[in-house]
């Protein structure tokens, strides 16, 4: 078994370090330019959001409507840090400062929100980012309303970094026995108690795992994009990533990654259809929701009609 | 005194608007357990529907309030049947995902036809406002809102308790197979639901349409989120609730702006819905049912 | 290509601008109506054969109302497109963060309606490659500061604010810094966000206080329902404002006769009999089936802006044309005449308007 | 001293008393019955005995070292770790997981490694993984599914699912176990089946038992005790020859007497 | 009066009812038996509509029901009394009886129906104003099919009607079943308690893993050693 792990790991890591080749390559030929790369960091942004927000609503079974209170914090710690302290590497700790601060306050609200089931925990996490966004924008010192300026530090070479970091560390986490402890809280809580598991603190720490990558991601967003502003947080930030998970199939790491990359793709093309841009999107999104719940039963039921009636036959 | 007074009036018809689009909220939850995002949205295109109907077609307000529940209760059963009822036995976070973007539709499709600037109502009821006491005024229009939330409020709560359509909702939403087993026909009782919820949200559009006399194609958004709050604070799927829930978020707003800041006011009615979540989960009417093991 | 570089030159028959607007989101108001009229003066400015002999060409790109949208559409105007400049975003947060990857590529970035004092310079001194064409909040809210002290003599003011908009909050805090200097006192400030109907509860508590003025630097849509629910409620003082007033819908949401003892600074007045004005509001009525408003005249006045920048940069050579942007002298506007200062800002006179029932008369003009 | 002693133990919901003064000892090694009617308030006292209900009055002592432990107010998970595992009325697996996981899940709490060697695959983390995942096998092996641990739980036939979640039960290492219905909706031969495989894990795994059930066939068969709950209180209490005559039992809820189950 | 012809039954990749064919005669209970997930609920859903069947066809009195809705079917005298009872709990005793008259519109004789549902079981009768989910299993039981009489219906599919019953409820109910037989309601039963189950029955089909392997009269499988071996624990 731990071979068979270490040979999968090894593809991994090959397949990490070719794709990072690869585009520095095609950026240094000029074939991947600015806006490519800008493409990219988005779609690694959205990977981070998106993988961290599956551990607490894909793997561990809560709604939340909270993540972009997690990604304001990130953002704006580490923005404030970067900019105050003003020192080489600065911004790496206002990457973990940022995170850090993240998963405190995902602690601090998870433990009593937590009680809460379905979609009365996603109001709760909802106005909880809420209350993040409206105390953000309250506050002088980061810039209130008119938003924080911050050095671009964070380049597409961070950035893919933190990425793979973020889905290499929670791919481990899911696979431990905490890994299982959380899928088996989405499963069936009371049977999860019952077999043993104390279902609070796991749904706490998958929060605060959550809302620490959250972090990440918000800090890399302020140090990459220099410009954050708290209406970049709003609730519709929230849905645009669960969107992202829903799509690449709750609890289902590989799905979050390409929903952010077919996501991030269909809009850039959008950007030239200004006034249909989200009217189309809007349509794309229920047809493809439709799609995926339809097409499952029909197309298995093909599998199983033509594929192993063949088998059977040979 | 007197400014406590006004303010309770003020928060009062504030969280009457809210009310009056939570009930059908909270309707269409109760039966599907649906977090219909486009509810908000369909409130704006009661609005819109009202507006043709008064600036173009030059109907009273009677008509137009008639027409905009008619034509929204139709667009209510044709977005159910074409986007939600595909996935009826889906995840109900996918039907929640095909919800926001059937609200991004309404919104955007609204928004590529009319433009996105806002649309001012004709003024159709006369501005005359009431001095209760000395210093106190109560708008016309309020007084309108408030009775208008009540008395649906009380017809929907006999609809659903007390007629054979209302048991049939219930029953369905307990138990859709167990319903069917009954002779309901279940499609035509979640169409019926969508349509009542949607009159609901074209008869809140136009009033407050009127009330604040500008529309815009994203005017749904914002109390489409405090509405849904609002169930949630009086326990979703309870009609009552909504009211309640309703009241209370008009008016710890208004008391959060006119005593302390109103930059806090929202943040205010988020953190009182998460403290009365936390003592009583399931919201103010709500029945904390643990689940039988 | 090569990345970075020398700026972009259009080389083919057509010169090629970018617009990138808040065409969709929060603030797609603001954006479609620049973008409308910024078109419909391209529209005008090549049915006339164009600029140094070539059509202009916009390419119209949606920001989606959100500031890491309008860095990417900005890149890929200056990247893929190779536009000479890039007009927008709207808002001052959306158009700030563009301009470093405009400034990248060497391409002039100008918006006709970020306001904040802050978008051309920052603490590194003026960014090269970023413009504006409208005033600065500092201007405005000192302007009607003074207004305010010596013309209303007002000693108390009361300052409401839109607290999620930082235009709102840029007027109201010059403001505050000039009345206080005037020996005013502000007795109260407070706040209410963006996309509210219901402003009774603030008022009935600023009704219960002892002021001479009401400071409300908004957009029309937010001050015509302030203003209606402020006089229902009883109260009479003035309301004093910014060019976020001008709109043909302010009196259609306020009502007429709720629209008395108001003022408010602007660039220009719709009613004035100015030849160029009585024409624009003309044609773009012909055009758009409406009255303009004030993102509409500004737009308008920023395409023929960045073509009297070509025309005088000789070639459509974003290098050049920054260069010939910083020239710029006297440029007649029709929402008047201006020149740019070596902060990339605009030096132009303001206006303040008054509105009795609901119609506007000039009440002042003060030059810069 | 008895494994376990349940004292005075009562809950109401509102105005109905489901469980009312109910005294109960377990010696360590029995194989204890709950029956009664329907109603009767067993699945409560389940459910009153591994936390998922707190006691309105009464206390709960588990004694498995010697020392009792008062459970009533504990959460469900520590009374796992104190030594009580159970299966549900109405099966309760983690029904999109494999077989192998829903085993591995009530493992848990005998994992030692933390998040960090979680995080980066500690050496830690490769050692006792590997031990949880051979535990697992040796008990899926037992219960003759270690041919289905890749499959979904519940794809599987009905009967397995029962016997996946006895499996699933004794993986958290109990010294009591308690079985709620373990054979409802079995046909009677696979009742026979069920009867023997829960005398034999009694053996093999050296735990107490008590067990709620409605068919005779296996409850008086296999028990060496019964307690009847009518109403929520104790009615009879005794070994099943006993119990099979007793009138108040036959009353309530034998129908007649049994004579030759 | 029922007749079941070659029917197949998929769930995705499942084939859960593999060419069933089945016959109902007026007047008779007939017994279907068979092991966990032989397909014996799919089988009763099916018939009532809540599951189409992907080939072959149900006749009611001659005609086709097959790809009926659910509705409509109630309409034409099947009522169901489902796998684990499916009352509605957060209605009252009264309300779920009226919803199993829900296609009724002749006030005066729902009223009668009722009262003799509340004749034959008491205990509901006591109970009308209690909310259903507080009821004890075998009440919850008894309203089930009390809840299925009030639709008159002509056949009646019980789906393990003795599940989790206590003994003496088990006997009441099997009582019950006759009884509501000898009335003249034809009954298709379904049943884990074989014993019980071929001892009230005129005839019987026993299913394994999708398929009819048996049938014949009741007293004759119960006799059958093969049965005995496989079902009934001897
Ligand atoms: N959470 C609850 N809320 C209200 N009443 C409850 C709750 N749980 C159980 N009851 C009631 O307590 C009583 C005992 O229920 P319990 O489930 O313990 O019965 P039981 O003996 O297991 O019956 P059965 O043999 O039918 O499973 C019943 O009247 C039941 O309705
Ligand atoms: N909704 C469903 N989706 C997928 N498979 C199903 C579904 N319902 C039943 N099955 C499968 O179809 C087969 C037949 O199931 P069915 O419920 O009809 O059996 P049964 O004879 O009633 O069994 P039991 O005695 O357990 O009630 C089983 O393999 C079951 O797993
Ligand atoms: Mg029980
Ligand atoms: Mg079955």
């Amino acid at each position: 078994m731990n071979n068979i792990l270490k040979a999968k790991n090894l593809k991994a890591l090959i397949g990490i370090i070719l794709i990072y080749v690869i585009v520095q390559a095609l950026i240094m030929v000029g074939i991947v330019d600015d806006y490519y790369q800008i493409l990219l960091v988005m779609i690694c942004l959205n990977i981070i959001l998106s993988v961290s927000l599956n551990l607490i609503t894909g793997f561990t079974g809560q709604f939340s409507l909270g993540h972009a209170g997690f990604m304001a914090i990130g953002a704006y710690v580490c923005g404030y840090i970067t900019v105050t302290v003003e020192q080489e590497f600065s911004f790496l700790i206002g990457i973990f400062a940022g995170a850090i601060a993240a998963a405190l306050v995902g602690i601090l609200i998870g433990i009593p929100t937590l009680r809460l089931k379905g979609d009365y925990l996603a109001i709760a996490t909802l106005g909880m980012a809420e209350i993040i966004r409206i105390i953000i924008l309250n506050v002088e010192a980061v810039g209130g309303a008119s938003g924080l300026s911050i050095p671009q530090y964070a380049n597409w070479t961070w950035v893919y970094i933190f990425t793979v970091a973020t889905i290499v560390l929670i791919k481990n986490f899911i696979n431990s026995t905490h890994g299982r402890a959380c899928i088996s809280i989405r499963e069936d809580e009371i049977a999860s108690e019952a077999m043993g598991i104390n279902t609070t603190r796991y749904k706490v720490i998958a929060f605060a795992i959550g809302a620490f990558f959250a972090g990440v991601a918000g800090a890399l967003y302020s140090l990459y994009f220099y410009f954050i502003k708290p209406d970049q947080f709003g609730f519709m930030k929230s849905i645009d990533i669960l969107v992202i998970v829903v799509l690449g199939g709750l609890g289902n790491i590989h799905g979050s990654i390409i929903a952010s990359i077919l996501l991030a793709t269909i809009s850039s093309y959008l950007q030239e259809y200004p006034e249909l841009k989200m009217v189309i999107y809007a349509l794309v999104l229920i047809v493809i929701m439709i799609l995926k719940n339809k097409d499952m039963t029909k197309f298995k039921k093909f599998i199983t009609e033509k594929i192993l009636r063949r088998q059977t036959a040979v | 005194m007197t400014q406590f007074l006004q303010q309770l009036i003020n928060g009062i018809s504030l969280g009457s608007i809210y009310a009056l689009i939570a009930l059908g909220y909270t309707m269409v939850y109760g039966i599907i357990k649906l977090i219909n995002f486009a509810h908000g949205d369909i409130y704006m295109l009661g609005a819109y529907i009202g507006f043709v109907c008064i600036t173009y077609l030059g109907l009273g307000f009677v008509p137009s309030l008639i027409i905009s529940m008619i034509l929204c209760a139709v667009l209510g059963i044709l977005i159910e049947k074409l986007a939600y009822k595909p996935l009826r036995n889906a995840a109900r976070i996918a039907v929640l995902i095909t919800a926001i973007g059937v609200s991004l539709f309404l919104e955007y499709g609204t928004m590529a036809i009319v433009g996105p600037t806002i649309r001012t109502f004709p003024q159709v009821f006369p501005q005359s406002r009431f001095e209760i006491i000395d210093g106190v005024v109560i708008n016309v229009t309020q007084i309108y809102i408030l009775l208008v939330t009540i008395v649906l409020m009380i017809l929907l709560q006999y609809i659903v308790r007390m007629t054979r359509m209302g048991k049939a909702m219930r029953a369905v939403s307990t138990d859709q197979d167990a319903a069917r087993l009954m002779g309901i026909n279940v499609d035509r009782t979640i169409s019926f639901t969508f349509a009542i919820g949607s009159a609901l949200a074209g008869a809140a559009g136009i009033l407050v349409g009127i009330y604040y006399n500008s529309i815009d194609p994203l005017m749904g958004m914002i109390p489409g989120i405090k509405a849904f709050v609002a169930a949630v604070l009086g326990g979703i799927g309870i009609i009552p609730g909504a009211m309640l829930g309703g009241i209370s978020i008009g008016v710890i707003e208004t008391f959060v702006s006119g005593y302390g800041s109103s930059l806090y006011k929202d943040a205010a009615a988020y953190a009182i819905l998460i403290l009365v979540l936390i003592v009583k989960p399931s919201g103010l009417l709500g029945k904390n049912v643990r689940e039988k093991v | 290509s090569s990345g970075g570089g020398n700026g972009n030159k259009s080389t083919g028959d057509t010169i090629k601008i970018g617009l990138n607007y808040e065409l969709s989101g929060g603030v797609a108001a603001y954006g479609q109506s620049s973008r409308d009229g910024i078109l419909m003066a391209f529209d005008e400015i090549n049915a006339k054969g164009g600029v140094l002999g070539k059509k202009i060409e916009p390419v119209v790109m949606d920001n989606s109302s959100k500031a890491d949208e309008a860095t990417s559409v900005t890149t890929k105007l200056v990247n893929k497109e190779k536009v000479v400049a890039v007009l927008g975003p709207a808002t001052s947060g959306a158009f700030k963060a563009t301009i470093p990857a405009a400034t990248k590529r060497k391409v002039p970035a100008i918006s006709s309606s970020a306001t904040a004092d802050d978008v051309t310079v920052d603490k590194n001194g003026v960014k090269e490659y970023a413009f504006k064409t409208c005033f600065n909040d500092a201007f405005q809210g000192t302007s009607m500061a003074n207004f305010a002290s010596k013309t209303l003599n007002a000693s108390k003011a009361v300052i409401l604010t839109d607290n999620a908009n930082d235009y709102s909050k840029g007027l109201a805090k010059s403001f505050k810094e000039t009345f206080t200097a005037n020996g005013g006192t502000i007795v109260a400030e407070e706040a209410f966000v963006a996309d509210e109907k219901d402003f009774n509860a603030v008022l009935t508590k600023i009704k219960g206080m002892d002021f001479d003025v009401i400071y409300l630097p908004a957009y029309y849509e937010e001050v015509g329902l302030i203003i209606k629910q402020a006089r229902d409620l009883g109260i009479d003082k003035p309301f004093l404002g910014g060019d976020g007033y001008d709109s043909p819908e302010l009196i259609k949401i306020a009502g007429a006769s709720a629209l008395n003892n108001v003022f408010f600074s602007n660039h220009y007045s719709s009613q004035d009999t100015d030849a160029k004005v009585v024409e624009f509001v003309e044609n773009f009525k012909a055009k758009y089936g409406k009255e303009p408003d004030a993102f509409h005249a500004l737009g308008y006045d920023l395409g023929y802006f960045i073509a009297d920048a070509i025309e005088r940069a000789g070639e459509a050579d974003s290098v050049k044309i920054k260069e010939a942007l910083e020239q710029t002298k006297d440029f007649p506007a029709i929402t008047g005449v201006l020149s740019i200062d070596e902060n990339h800002n605009p030096v132009k006179s303001i206006t303040i308007i008054e509105l009795k029932d609901g119609v506007q008369s000039v009440k002042e003009k003060i030059e810069p | 001293m008895p494994l376990l002693t349940v004292k005075n133990l009562t809950k109401s919901f509102g105005g109905l008393t489901a469980v009312s003064n109910v005294n109960m000892n377990i010696e360590k090694g029995e194989l204890v019955g709950l029956i009664g009617p329907n109603g009767a308030g067993k699945t409560t006292v389940f459910n009153l005995l591994t936390g998922v209900y707190v006691p309105s009055s009464g206390t709960i002592e588990l004694n498995t070292k010697g020392k009792p432990v008062v459970l009533n107010g504990l959460k469900p998970y520590k009374i796992t770790k104190a030594g009580i595992a159970r299966t549900f009325q109405n099966i309760r697996l983690f029904k999109d997981l494999t077989v192998l996981d829903n085993v591995r899940i009530a493992i848990h709490h005998e994992v030692k490694y933390g998040l960090v060697p979680a995080f980066f695959r500690l050496p830690s983390f490769g050692r006792e993984e590997k031990e949880i995942y051979e535990k697992a096998l040796k008990l899926l092996q037992i219960f003759r599914l270690d041919g289905k641990k890749d499959e979904l739980a519940k794809n599987l036939p009905y009967g397995e699912q029962r016997r996946l979640e006895i499996a699933r039960a004794l993986a958290a290492n109990p010294d009591l176990l308690l079985l709620d219905e373990p054979a409802a909706g079995m046909n009677p031969n696979e009742t026979a089946e069920l009867t023997e495989l829960i005398e034999w894990i009694r053996k093999e795994f050296n735990v107490t038992i008590l067990l709620i059930e409605h068919d005779m066939s296996l409850v008086m068969k296999i028990c060496e005790r019964i307690y009847v709950l009518d109403y929520g209180m104790v009615i009879a209490n005794g070994v099943p020859e006993e119990i099979k005559k007793n009138k108040r039992v036959i009353e309530a809820y034998l129908g007649e007497e049994i004579l030759n189950a | 009066m029922l007749e079941i012809k070659n029917i197949n039954v998929y769930y995705g990749v499942i084939h859960a009812l593999k060419n069933i064919s089945l016959k109902v005669q007026e007047g008779e209970i007939v017994t279907l038996i068979g092991a966990n997930g032989a397909g014996k609920t799919s089988t009763l859903r099916t018939i009532s509509g809540l599951v189409k069947p992907s080939d072959g066809s149900i006749l009611l009195d001659g005609k086709e029901i097959s790809g009926i809705n659910a509705q409509e079917i109630v309409k034409m005298g099947i009522s169901h009394v489902p796998e684990g009872r499916r009352i509605f709990p957060d209605m009252t005793v009264l309300e779920n009886l009226e919803l199993g008259a829900f296609l009724r519109r002749d006030k005066a004789e729902i009223k009668k129906d009722m009262e003799k549902v509340y004749e034959r079981f008491p205990v509901l009768g006591r109970r009308r104003k209690q909310l259903a989910g507080t009821l004890s299993g075998g009440e919850q039981q008894m309203l089930a099919m009390g809840r299925a009489l009030m639709s008159r219906p002509k056949i009646m599919l019980l789906d393990e009607p003795s599940m989790g019953l206590a003994p003496l409820l088990v006997k009441e109910i099997f009582e019950i079943i006759q009884d509501i037989n000898s009335q003249g309601t034809t009954i298709l039963l379904v049943e884990q308690n074989a014993n019980m189950a071929l001892s009230i029955a005129h005839r019987a089909y026993v299913l394994e893993t999708g398929s009819i392997v048996l049938e014949g009269p009741a007293k004759e499988l119960a006799q059958s050693e093969d049965i005995k071996k496989a079902y009934l624990g001897g």
